[in-house]
């Protein structure tokens, strides 16, 4: 079948996927999900070529996918297999639906995101008035500096100097900001003071991506490095429990100061 | 709309301080500020906002972000814009965009939510969004995570042109009709029951689906 | 005056760009902008000044140091001086309070730089804060064009609460980014060449107004 994989860049696993299925949409019964997969190992090895390296985030995603799509595909090419337990049965269903459920949130925001660039593109086109009092008007104002403090005053200066964005206009692009360490580690010294003790399986509940929890184990890593907090596990593949060992966040955040900043 | 005549002290004393605000002021704080009740308000200011376009000027009365603020017509922003020379902030991204619909329409949520939902890592989009000014901390989820959790600014309001989130187009207006979730299905089809399953090419009776 | 009938794509657009302008814009400038004589702006002006009065509006198209720009009608001062007192107006703009951090982490320096580090013009919100007395000119560049560099006061240090600028908060292994760097030096050139090419004069009282 001839096939073109896009140039266009995904911004993941679900976009690609629901760009082959809109692009064939008129024709769907000619499409087959190898197609599809083969379009998936095409945009990994994409990936690849223009980063120079795999980035293991973003692939592992792309191929759950594609392994997703790979078993509904296999269960196809073998109809009626008996032996399928019921149980197997009703799983393939359900990621097939849990699939068709993520795609139409995908393309539901996908389309709400035109209308609310239309919606600010109208607004932008009226430029309000921001000249603020007439100067005689001074003399009665308060002291603007009342309240202020010299640590708004840093937080003011380190926003004025963020990078600025590049102005584009709607050209897509991949974002791979990879989890990082010493980011996690930061929000332990935030968390953890107030917790005091709690289990790596609950400090981690919240978390969805596998590298995200990797990248906390590797931050409390740090943390028991630095004497910070302590790690017990009582039975071996036990939970893993996590004490915080008192210090104050300003002395935490001093001990941390010193250490790399590396990528999970 | 006022006419001449009919201009009063409130009409004026709103048009005065609206002048000198840098951000939309609420009815409450106009009210506050002229001694009358906000409805009355909410009524002099529309009656504002409809002589002006009535008599046709080059700026507007707009309800934004919850308050009253004097803006530009739109049409004239090809004069504005050679005036203002910084102008147009940056536009976002397609991917910032997205993003922001979903912080938009299913707020408060954490980073993680947002990344479930669109399947890849928002940390830098989500940063970006926040650095603009779009999107803000709004709390904490209470579970053991304590996880940040997002909201959208007033600015994100101003931005849009919207007078609150109410404001937004219905999110049910962007779902996918049946025809677009039976093309999908089909996509990822399970069954071959209509479909011999050696041949690739389709049957006469495989015809692709109406959508 | 100017009647609804008479209402011109020219006053709409002088209403327009004078909405936007946070000081008073010279004819010269407004003539450039709408590609018409200066002569001619000032007779609009004139019109649209005249037309407000008559209409008894809350604000007055003005002439003053030597440019155009809306005030607040003398009358209604009570209400605005009311809104300024209790209003928005008594904090600090995110934009005042950046271009303010800037001066008191970088100081001296000119006005193009910090411009050139905030990507906006801040002529306006310069003069705010030197007419508030938290920034004063302490020097001038010793290069050809001999900008006007400034710093921050006495004052400012008092209300911050802090003995010295060695007080202010230590900004740690902060690094400028490559893009800071190239502001500065974007803003010591347009200082040396006194002229940014894109500008539309070099005076800052022309300037655009900050965002």
């Amino acid at each position: 079948m001839p096939y073109e994989v896009q140039t266009a860049v995904f911004e993941g696993p679900f976009d690609l996927l629901l760009h082959l299925i809109m692009r064939e949409q008129v024709d769907l019964y000619e499409v087959s999900l190898s197609t599809i997969v083969d379009a998936y190992l095409a945009e990994l090895d994409r990936m690849q070529a223009a980063e120079g390296q795999l980035d293991l985030d973003v692939a592992t995603e792309f191929l759950l996918i594609a392994a997703t799509l790979i078993e509904l595909k296999a269960r196809r090419l073998l109809p009626g297999r008996d032996d399928l337990e019921l149980d197997e049965e009703f799983s393939l269903w359900e990621e097939r639906d849990l699939l068709v459920a993520r795609l139409l949130q995908c393309k539901t925001f996908k389309d709400a995101a035109r209308v609310l660039a239309h919606l600010g593109d109208e607004a932008g086109r009226s430029f309000p008035r921001l000249a603020g009092p007439e100067e005689h008007f001074l003399a009665v104002t308060p002291d603007l500096l009342a309240g202020v403090t010299p640590a708004q005053l840093k937080a003011a200066f380190l926003k004025a100097v963020a990078p600025k964005p590049v102005p584009k206009v709607d050209i897509r692009h991949l974002h791979m900001v990879k989890a990082n360490v010493s980011d996690a580690v930061a929000e332990l010294i935030d968390e953890l003071p107030r917790i005091g003790r709690i289990s790596f399986r609950r400090l981690t509940e919240s978390l969805v991506e596998r590298l995200e929890v990797v990248v906390r184990f590797l931050a409390l890593l740090e943390l028991f490095k630095q004497g910070l907090v302590d790690l017990e596990q009582a039975l071996a593949f036990g939970d893993i429990d996590v004490v915080w060992l008192g210090y104050e966040r300003a002395e935490a955040d001093l001990a941390m100061a010193g250490i790399d900043a590396y990528d999970g | 709309m006022v006419t001449v005549n009919e201009r009063t002290e409130m009409h004026r004393a709103l048009e005065a301080i609206l002048l000198v605000a840098d951000e939309p002021v609420t009815p409450n704080l106009l009210a506050q500020l002229l001694e009358i009740p906000a409805v009355r308000v909410e009524e002099l200011c529309t009656e504002l906002a409809d002589s002006y376009e009535v008599a046709g000027h080059g700026f507007v009365l707009a309800r934004v972000g919850g308050g009253y603020r004097f803006q530009t017509a739109p049409d004239l922003a090809p004069y504005v814009e050679r005036f203002v020379l910084e102008g147009q902030s940056a536009r976002l991204s397609a991917a910032a965009m997205e993003t922001l619909a979903i912080v938009a329409y299913k707020q408060p949520l954490s980073r993680a939510q947002v990344a479930a939902i669109r399947g890849v890592n928002v940390d830098g989009v989500m940063r970006t969004l926040q650095q603009r000014g779009y999107i803000e901390e709004v709390a904490r989820d209470p579970g053991p995570g304590q996880a940040v959790l997002f909201g959208t600014t007033r600015q994100f309001l101003e931005k849009l042109g919207l007078d609150s989130l109410d404001d937004l187009p219905s999110l049910g207006d962007f779902v996918p009709g049946a025809d677009m979730v039976e093309a999908m299905e089909m996509g990822l089809r399970l069954t071959v029951d209509d479909e011999p399953a050696t041949a690739p090419e389709a049957g006469g009776d495989d015809a692709p689906p109406s959508a």
